[in-house]
């Protein structure tokens, strides 16, 4: 073993050697710092694994041979081990991004690094305050000096901000240390807890002082443009090192003090933490540099780890978890972003656009970024969802919105930023050199991210269980992303069935999980044969939709609600790179994203909720939820519905579907809405049916399911994107279910599969067909398109069968689910919700009418008269559907009978009965066989005797046509399609008046012009930024102390 | 009538009036190619009319009287005289008494009155009407001036006889015939469908060529297809 | 009326002036100065309407008369100004810009009589003919019975007389 | 013989018979308009005689395969109608296959017709037929809401979707009927059929002199004969299910006759009196007056 005090001996000595080499060991001296460093990490290293094996106790070291309080000691415990290894590999993989710039500067510069970690190695280690305080002057010298090798004005100048205002804070700790020294009589830190100067009247001002010191290190908002300004101005290799290793010291010392003034001070504490993480993710969504907008991401993650170190008391023995979970994803992401901004050296985040010509540098940005939002499986996804947890556990909802708001506000940046460097269009893309120094170090902290991702989530309660086993294969996906298409469709299609078979014999005996299951892996399997009719090698498409396919299946088989939201992100993560892929879906993803986080954390506080009511994890908890039953039933019920895309949460929904790729608008649309309806079945389920608050809550939900369909209907009819159309129409579809859902009867749940289903067919098969004939006819507008029936029978004949189902017109399985419908909504006794159901679903033949007349009917137009049917690869999976569609339609007591059964035992009455072929309710009958019979009779008789009657007819071509004694001139002039509902625009088009788009709109501006106002502090005036320290002193005194 | 080509309907390679829409074209397909339009053939049926024989014996002695017992005009007044073609559903004169009815489109017409003066740019949307009416059908010739052009005999854009272009069954002389005249002559035109002699429609596709010719010249620029489907 | 025309002669090269009734006056004014003289009239005297654009053939002459008649909607007044043209390579300024119903007059007058108006929107679209290849129909040198008979099938047994000689033949068989 | 092959055959006859009543009912209806406005009007057997000569023309055109069987699909739609709605109470054999669907079914079977004229018209690419359609389109769409609130307003009168039975509740004389027990429904049910028979002042589909005759603009000869034949069926079906749900079904074939007659003549009486809306106004139509009206019907059996 190493003693820890080699750290500094061996830093302090190689910094005093290097002085002394002359330039002919110049070369020699950066080998030097960096053998150096890997020396210090060595040290640090080695205690933390002894101590993670327990075989070792804490070391105190003892300078001067004196016990305290006479000499200075230093403390090696696990937290120093981390945090000291933490800093320190940090630092030599600093050292090494650095290599060349520190070269060019001189061995001088290496003689400031080495101080600045060991500074900071100090910093975590000492137990005496005043060496504490030396320490912390030392460090900001050595910042400073480091800010300054970048040799320029603006560095200049951060640097003496830097200087000044900690000069101000050092001056003040150093006050406080006087007092604390003057009221403990000891220096040593362990002496100056145990004198509990919080406690008395005048003592307290010792405490007061030594905090505010502490914090105003943290760079709380908003007095922190001194800090901003190091990051924006500093080497991006400098920003990585204060933001990582530098925060992390000051936060372990923050962490040392905690217990200094007792509860309220941590209270204090906390809500500082909570403004600083809030307030500074608020101003980052203004920012448009890098640098500076990594800056404020750090400065809130700082400042959710100080409300986290704030809050100890009631977080107890889970808060070294979760904080070290943030930690280390803050740490790493941090610094790894910091030096991928060094490497693609951009002055707008728009230039990390650059970042798509190194698809592994946009893989790395990617899960930097998802690390810090907090996704799975990253340890900070773990650390949120303990610290939500036990948060609820003890009701502190305010704590609990603070978190959620502020990692929102986060996601609004951060995945601005993501978008822009995956999608925006951008003519020149700036070239960047890669270095291995500079990408080895990015590359650690990645795979530090996945590994202590994988490490700690079996710390969490319920963790072990997550099936890692998918995200295997996704990572097998990335390994042989550089193969040819067919290959890994054929790989991932082969994963799936294999997965059908793997899953099969443990759903077996749940039918609603086996339905989803089949719902899920079916419709993957066949979305992506659809793949097929692509070239070329499709990078990251794979992987993507795998993990999306992964988090689905999870969802299905997940138990636990850990395991449940996991997969919930993991799905959202993966669909969100799907829905990106289209040409025109950067805001459509990013809207996506944010409704996607908004309901994913409206769903995490509901499962908080539950938590805390029985402490129970398994998703069984949700049936018993007693804490604010009706909140947490609403806000799981909103975290669904913005994946059902229900009315108010749906406006991300038609860009998104819209603009994806043609294979993936029917995996986004078919699949992955499905996933939302599966949480609200599963939460319909589980809720307390007899609780006013729960009855209360499906009347509303039943209006919004109703109004949904009708805008969304509606809206589908005034499009002239054919995919739009689809999206809104996907929108309308899964108000049919929410009503149905709500309805809460053994029919309505009935109509609520019966809806799904045909929804999974019909909608997977037209996203698949007009998603191929939009690429083929390379347009979106329907009314550029017509006449396509003459090209493509196929697909005609396809999108006809779908929208039969659509219009619920019999012999066709959509009747199945109109019938029921009329039979619940009688039952149920909701007429007027149900009236505007049926109106709507008129209103859908608008739409539908649209669809098929402008792609396939009318006039054929000139640059289309030789193209060929869409791809067989697309054709097969429609079909497959047509097929199942066939067999629902004329056989669908084979289906509906045993879903009856299952829902049966949850609803008291079957109000279904079947005789033979024929369904029987308390009001009417049906039968789905004998209608197909009579039906198909009558149809082939009425076809013989048109054929018959006028077999000699003639083909005659598409302008021979009545044109009022005219002639056409031209295909386009004569096809009417465009804005073809102009009469029904201006009778009801307010119904679809943009009300929600102009809300969310406004929320947005008024989010930015916040930001905006608070923006406006940062002036960058150095008098100013003083004054802001000196105020927020003041303040803080007033507050803690002056009896505000 | 005799008809024989009075006037050499030759087909000129280069058609000096091709109208701007006919010519042909090339577009961009959506995958890259070139796609060459040539609309009068690509958008136009270009088949001539067929000589459709009528059944024989009672069966059409039959459908003839079901076809002379159901009129149904196209509503296209070509000159002056189609005002003279309302009163006809007035209480006054109530054509449908007699089996005739107005249709809005040539397709479920069988009768076209002629009523009046045809200029030549009117007569090319008549042409035009009268060969998508399904066959068999019937042209009444409504006043002097498609008998031998009337008071405008001399006019430099009016027609003079209107059986050089298309074939009329009944002619009703007068200026204006009154609407019993019309009456009539929808009384004429029934006695000669059920006598079997209203077969204009094939005399039309047996002398297409000559038809043509004739249409061909004084309507200078022809800018539809030879037949009109 | 008297003042307008005093005005109109203080300023522009006209001649022919005739008050043809209280509220109708015809003037004639050099080809060069016609568009400037009917957009005086339009911005300073409140000629806002054009009534009509039309031309008469002066064979003998060599020449066409055009007439611009614009109305005064205010005190019900009426100028039409006279131009005369050279027949050949009949010519005119375009003045559609003056009256947007002004090009379809002279799309009209292009097609019967020959007339060019160079800029005038759509001027070489066929107004009513359609495809007339011969020379202007409203020229006085188209013999339009002439062209009947050589086009349109004349139904032999149709007589026609020149009125002149008829009537005296009939009133003064003896002469 | 076997029971499907008699109850086949007894159907055909049944559709053999509504088909010729159908065809005179229109004739009658049109003497009735030309009387109104002092004329004689068409021969009563004019609809069979305008049949004969549409089945007998001599060319026949198509624009393709789907503007082919578009008549098909809308005689299937009348046919159909016709198939699932008891014609006289009280007799198995008249009933049809309506034991194989109730009232929802017939509400969305109409919906089958519609669909296919409109997709064979479409395909005739002629820009009429499109705006036709769109019009019919939009105004079905609120035709159907008054109609719908009295489909629901009888369901919980009656407590069963059956036609049937919902006929059989109202046997035992004239007081019986939905018209006296339900009067509102019956108003706002009646609205409902001006729109769905698209006589004036809701001719906006076929509007004549505006958009000439819309949807069928490019049918003739025998295609044109098939939508001929399926409005004389379609017309007695619907009129037979307003009777059937309003008016007491019929006992016998005398009585559907003379109701189907009535109810039809509601529509054209209205018809003669009032001028074409324009489709804005009568989208909004539907959703005043005839929809309050509904509404109040489902209010009173709350």
């Amino acid at each position: 073993m190493v003693g820890p005090i080699y750290i500094i001996a061996v830093a302090l000595g190689l910094a005093f050697v290097m002085g002394l080499f002359g330039k002919s060991l110049k070369n020699l001296s950066e080998w030097a710092m960096l053998a150096g460093l890997g020396f210090m990490t060595f040290v640090s290293g080695q205690w933390l694994l002894e101590f993670m094996n327990n075989t070792r106790a804490v070391e105190t070291i003892f300078t001067a041979g004196f016990k305290p309080p006479y000499s200075i000691n230093l403390q090696m415990g696990i937290q120093e081990a981390f945090f000291t290894f933490i800093i320190n590999v940090v630092g030599l993989l600093g050292g090494i991004y650095l290599f060349k710039d520190l070269k060019q500067t001189g061995p001088n510069a290496m003689m400031v690094f080495l101080v600045f970690v060991m500074s900071l190695n100090v910093v975590v280690m000492t137990r005496d305050m005043f060496n504490l305080f030396v320490f912390l002057e030392v460090g900001s010298i050595a910042t400073a000096g480091l800010i300054l090798l970048n040799n320029n004005g603006n560095a200049l100048q951060a640097g003496m901000k830097y200087l000044i205002a900690t000069g101000i804070i050092s001056s003040i700790l150093l006050v406080g240390i006087i007092y604390a020294y003057y009221f403990s009589g000891s220096l040593n830190i362990d002496d100056i807890l145990a004198a509990n100067l919080g406690a008395s009247k005048v003592t307290v001002i010792a405490v007061f002082l030594i905090y505010v010191s502490v914090l105003l290190e943290l760079k709380p908002f908003p007095a922190n443009g001194w800090g901003i300004d190091v990051y924006t101005a500093a080497n991006p290799g400098i920003g990585a090192l204060v933001s990582a290793a530098s925060a992390s010291a000051s936060l372990f010392v923050l962490y040392k003090l905690a217990s200094l003034g007792g509860a309220e001070w941590l209270n204090y504490i906390a809500i500082i933490g909570g403004i600083t993480f809030v307030g500074s993710n608020l101003i980052g969504t203004k920012q448009e540099s890098p640098n500076r907008l990594l800056g404020y991401s750090s400065i809130g993650q700082i400042g959710l780890l100080t409300m986290i170190v704030g809050l100890s008391n009631i977080l107890g023995e889970k808060m070294i978890f979760i904080a070290s979970g943030i930690l280390i994803s803050h740490y790493a992401a941090k610094a790894g972003l910091f030096w991928l901004s060094g490497i693609i050296n951009a002055k707008d985040i728009k230039g990390w656009a650059a970042l798509r010509k190194s698809p592994f540098l946009l893989f790395l940005f990617g899960t930097f970024v998802f690390a810090l939002i907090g996704f799975p499986p990253f340890p900070s996804f773990f650390g949120k969802w303990e610290l939500i947890m036990t948060l609820a556990t003890g009701g502190h909802w305010a704590w609990m919105v603070t978190i959620l708001v502020g990692s929102f506000i986060e996601g609004i940046y951060l995945f601005r930023w993501l978008g822009y460097a995956i999608k925006l269009d951008h003519d020149e893309l700036p070239d960047f050199k890669i270095e291995w120094n500079k990408i080895f170090p990015v590359w650690i902290m990645a795979i530090v991210l996945y590994a202590v991702g994988v490490y700690v989530s079996p710390l969490t309660e319920g963790g072990m269980f997550i099936n890692y086993l998918p995200l295997m294969f996704v990572l097998f996906l990335f390994a042989i992303d550089f193969l040819p298409i067919y290959i890994k469709n054929t790989v991932s299609i082969g994963g799936i069935i294999w997965y059908m078979f793997h899953i099969y014999p443990v759903l077996e005996n749940d039918l609603l999980r086996l339905i989803f299951a089949g719902i899920f892996l079916i419709g993957g399997v066949l979305t992506l044969m659809a793949g097929y009719n692509k070239k070329g090698t499709r990078k990251g498409f794979y992987p993507m939709a795998m993990m999306m396919y992964a988090g689905l299946i999870g969802i299905i088989e997940s138990s636990s609600m850990l395991e449940f939201f996991f997969s919930w992100e993991l799905m959202t993560a993966g669909s969100y790179f799907l829905i990106i892929r289209g040409k025109r879906s950067l805001p459509h993803g990013y809207s996506y994203m944010l409704f996607s986080i908004g309901g994913a954390y409206a769903i995490l506080f509901g499962f908080g909720l539950a938590f805390a009511s029985g402490f129970d994890t398994s998703l069984a908890a949700l049936g018993d939820i007693n804490i604010l039953p009706t909140l947490a039933y609403s806000l799981l019920a909103v975290g669904f519905m913005t994946k059902t895309a229900s009315l108010g949460l749906h406006i991300w929904l038609p860009g998104a579907h819209g603009e994806a790729e043609s294979d993936v608008s029917p995996m986004v649309s078919a699949i992955l809405l499905k996933a939302g309806v599966f949480g609200l079945m599963l939460l319909f389920l589980y809720m307390d049916r007899a609780s006013a608050g729960a009855n209360n809550l499906w009347y509303v939900l039943g209006w919004v399911g109703a109004l949904t369909t009708l805008v969304g209907n509606m809206s589908a009819a005034f499009q002239e994107d054919a995919k739009r159309l689809l999206a809104y129409s996907s929108i309308a579809q899964l108000g049919y279910i929410l009503f149905a859902l709500s309805i809460m009867t053994h029919l309505g749940w009935l109509a609520g599969f019966t809806y799904t289903i045909n929804h999974f067919l019909f909608k997977a098969i037209l996203f698949l067909v007009v998603g191929g004939i939009v690429v083929k006819l390379g347009t979106h507008n329907m009314y550029e398109m017509g006449g396509m029936i003459k090209k493509m029978p196929f697909s005609f004949i396809a999108v006809l069968i779908s929208i039969i189902v659509i219009g619920g017109i019999p012999p066709l399985s959509g009747f199945a689910g109109k019938w029921l419908f009329y039979n619940a909504i009688l039952e149920k006794g909701w007429y007027f919700q149900g009236a505007l159901i049926f109106f709507s679903g008129i209103v859908a033949f608008l739409y539908l009418y649209k669809l098929i007349h402008s792609i396939f009917l009318g006039q054929l137009k000139d640059n289309h008269r030789t193209v060929k049917e869409i791809s067989a690869w697309i054709l097969v999976p429609s079909y497959i559907l047509i097929i199942g569609i066939m067999i629902f339609s004329a056989f669908p007591h084979w289906i509906l009978k045993p879903i009856e059964t299952m829902i049966a035992p949850y609803f008291s009455s079957q109000a279904l009965m079947w005789d033979g072929t024929k369904a029987l309710t308390s009001y009417g009958y049906w039968d789905g066989t004998t209608i197909m019979i009579v039906v198909g009779t009558a149809f082939v008789l009425l076809l013989t005797w048109l054929i018959v009657l006028s077999a000699k007819a003639k083909k005659i071509e598409q302008f021979n046509i009545v044109f009022a004694a005219e002639r056409p001139f031209r295909p386009e002039t004569t096809h009417v399609s465009y804005n073809i509902y102009a009469g029904y625009k201006k009778a009801l088009g307010f119904v679809v008046a943009p009300g929600i788009t102009i809300f969310w709109n406004v929320v947005s501006t008024f989010v930015l012009e916040v930001a905006n106002w608070f923006r406006r502090i940062y002036s960058g005036n150095m008098q100013n930024y003083a004054l802001h320290v000196v105020l927020y002193i003041v303040v803080f005194y007033l507050i803690a102390l002056g009896g505000f | 009538m005799e008809k024989n080509n009075i006037h050499k309907f030759e087909e000129l390679d280069v058609d000096k009036f091709l109208a701007p829409e006919n010519e042909k074209r090339s577009v961009l397909a959506p995958d890259g190619s070139i796609v060459e339009i040539d609309p009068l053939k690509d958008y136009f049926c270009q088949d001539r009319p067929e000589e459709l024989k009528p059944r024989s014996g009672p069966v059409e002695k039959f459908l003839n009287w079901a076809r002379a017992e159901s009129l149904w005009v196209l509503g296209f007044g070509t000159g002056c005289g189609s005002i003279e073609i309302p009163p006809l559903v007035t209480p006054r004169f109530d054509m449908y008494r007699y089996g005739v009815q107005m249709r809005p489109t040539p397709r479920q017409s069988n009768v076209f009155i002629i009523s009046g003066y045809l200029s030549v740019k009117t007569l090319k949307r008549a042409i035009r009407s009268y060969e998508q009416m399904p066959s068999p059908k019937y042209i009444i010739a409504l006043g002097s001036c498609t008998i031998n052009g009337g008071m405008y005999w001399d006019s430099y854009n009016t027609i003079n006889r209107l059986d050089h272009y298309i074939p009329v069954d009944v002619y009703i002389a007068g200026c204006m015939p009154r609407p019993e005249a019309l009456l009539a002559g929808f009384a004429k035109l029934k006695e000669l469908i059920k006598a079997g002699k209203a077969e204009n429609a094939n005399e039309y596709a047996r002398n297409f060529d000559w038809y043509k010719a004739n249409q061909k010249k004084i309507i200078k620029d022809w800018n539809m297809p030879d037949f009109n489907w | 009326m008297i003042e307008l025309i005093k005005d109109i002669e203080s300023r522009f090269n006209t001649s022919d002036y005739i008050q043809k009734l209280k509220h109708l006056a015809f003037i004639t004014v050099e080809k060069k100065q016609a568009i400037s003289l009917v957009t005086y009239l339009r911005d300073y005297h409140k000629y806002s309407s054009l009534t009509l654009l039309t031309a008469v053939d002066w064979i003998e002459e060599g020449k066409f008369q055009l007439t611009y008649l614009i109305n005064n909607p205010q005190n019900f007044t009426e100028i039409g100004v006279r131009v005369m043209i050279d027949r050949e390579n009949a010519t005119m300024e375009s003045s559609h810009h003056l009256w947007e119903n002004m090009a379809t007059y002279q799309r009209e007058l292009r097609e019967m009589f020959g007339i060019d108006f160079p800029g005038s929107p759509r001027i070489e679209e066929n107004f009513i003919l359609e495809g007339w290849d011969n020379i202007p129909p409203y020229r006085r040198d188209f013999d339009t019975k002439e062209y009947t008979e050589n086009t349109y099938f004349p139904r032999p047994g149709r007589e026609s007389n020149d009125p002149a000689t008829y009537m005296k033949s009939k009133m003064y068989p003896n002469d | 013989m076997d029971y499907s092959i008699t109850k086949f055959l007894w159907t055909l006859l049944g559709l053999f018979i509504v088909t010729n009543w159908g065809m005179l009912m229109s004739s009658t209806m049109r003497r009735i308009n030309a009387r109104v406005s002092g004329r004689i009007g068409i021969p009563w057997y004019q609809p069979w005689i305008d049949l004969v000569k549409l089945y007998s023309l001599r060319t026949q055109l198509t624009h393709g395969t789907m503007f082919y069987i578009g008549p098909v699909f809308r005689l299937m739609g009348g046919v159909g109608m016709f198939l699932f709605i008891p014609m006289v109470y009280g007799n198995p054999i008249w009933s049809n296959y309506s034991f194989s669907g109730d009232l929802v079914l017939i509400l969305y079977f109409q919906f089958f017709g519609m669909l296919g004229m409109a997709l064979g018209a479409s395909e005739g690419g002629q820009p009429y037929s499109a705006i036709g359609i769109s019009r019919g389109l939009s105004q079905f769409t609120t035709i159907e809401v008054p109609m719908t609130l009295a489909v629901i307003s009888l369901a919980i009168q009656y407590q069963t979707l059956s036609i049937s039975e919902i006929v059989a509740a109202q046997q035992g004389g004239i007081t019986t009927w939905t018209m006296w027990t339900n009067p509102f429904a019956t108003v706002a049910a009646m609205l409902s059929l001006l729109g769905a028979f698209g006589h004036s002042p809701f001719n906006l589909v076929k509007a004549p002199n505006e958009i000439p005759i819309g949807p069928p603009t490019e049918y003739h000869g025998t295609f044109l004969g098939v939508l001929r034949t399926n409005g004389a069926i379609l017309h007695v079906a619907e009129a037979a299910l307003f009777m059937n749900l309003f008016f007491g079904g019929a006992g016998s074939w005398f009585e559907l006759i003379i109701k189907t007659f009535l109810i039809y003549f509601w529509s054209v009486f209205v018809g003669t009196v009032f001028p074409r809306f324009r489709i804005e106004q009568s989208v909004r139509w539907f959703l005043k007056v005839p929809t309050i009206i509904g509404i109040i019907a489902i209010i009173l059996f709350l």
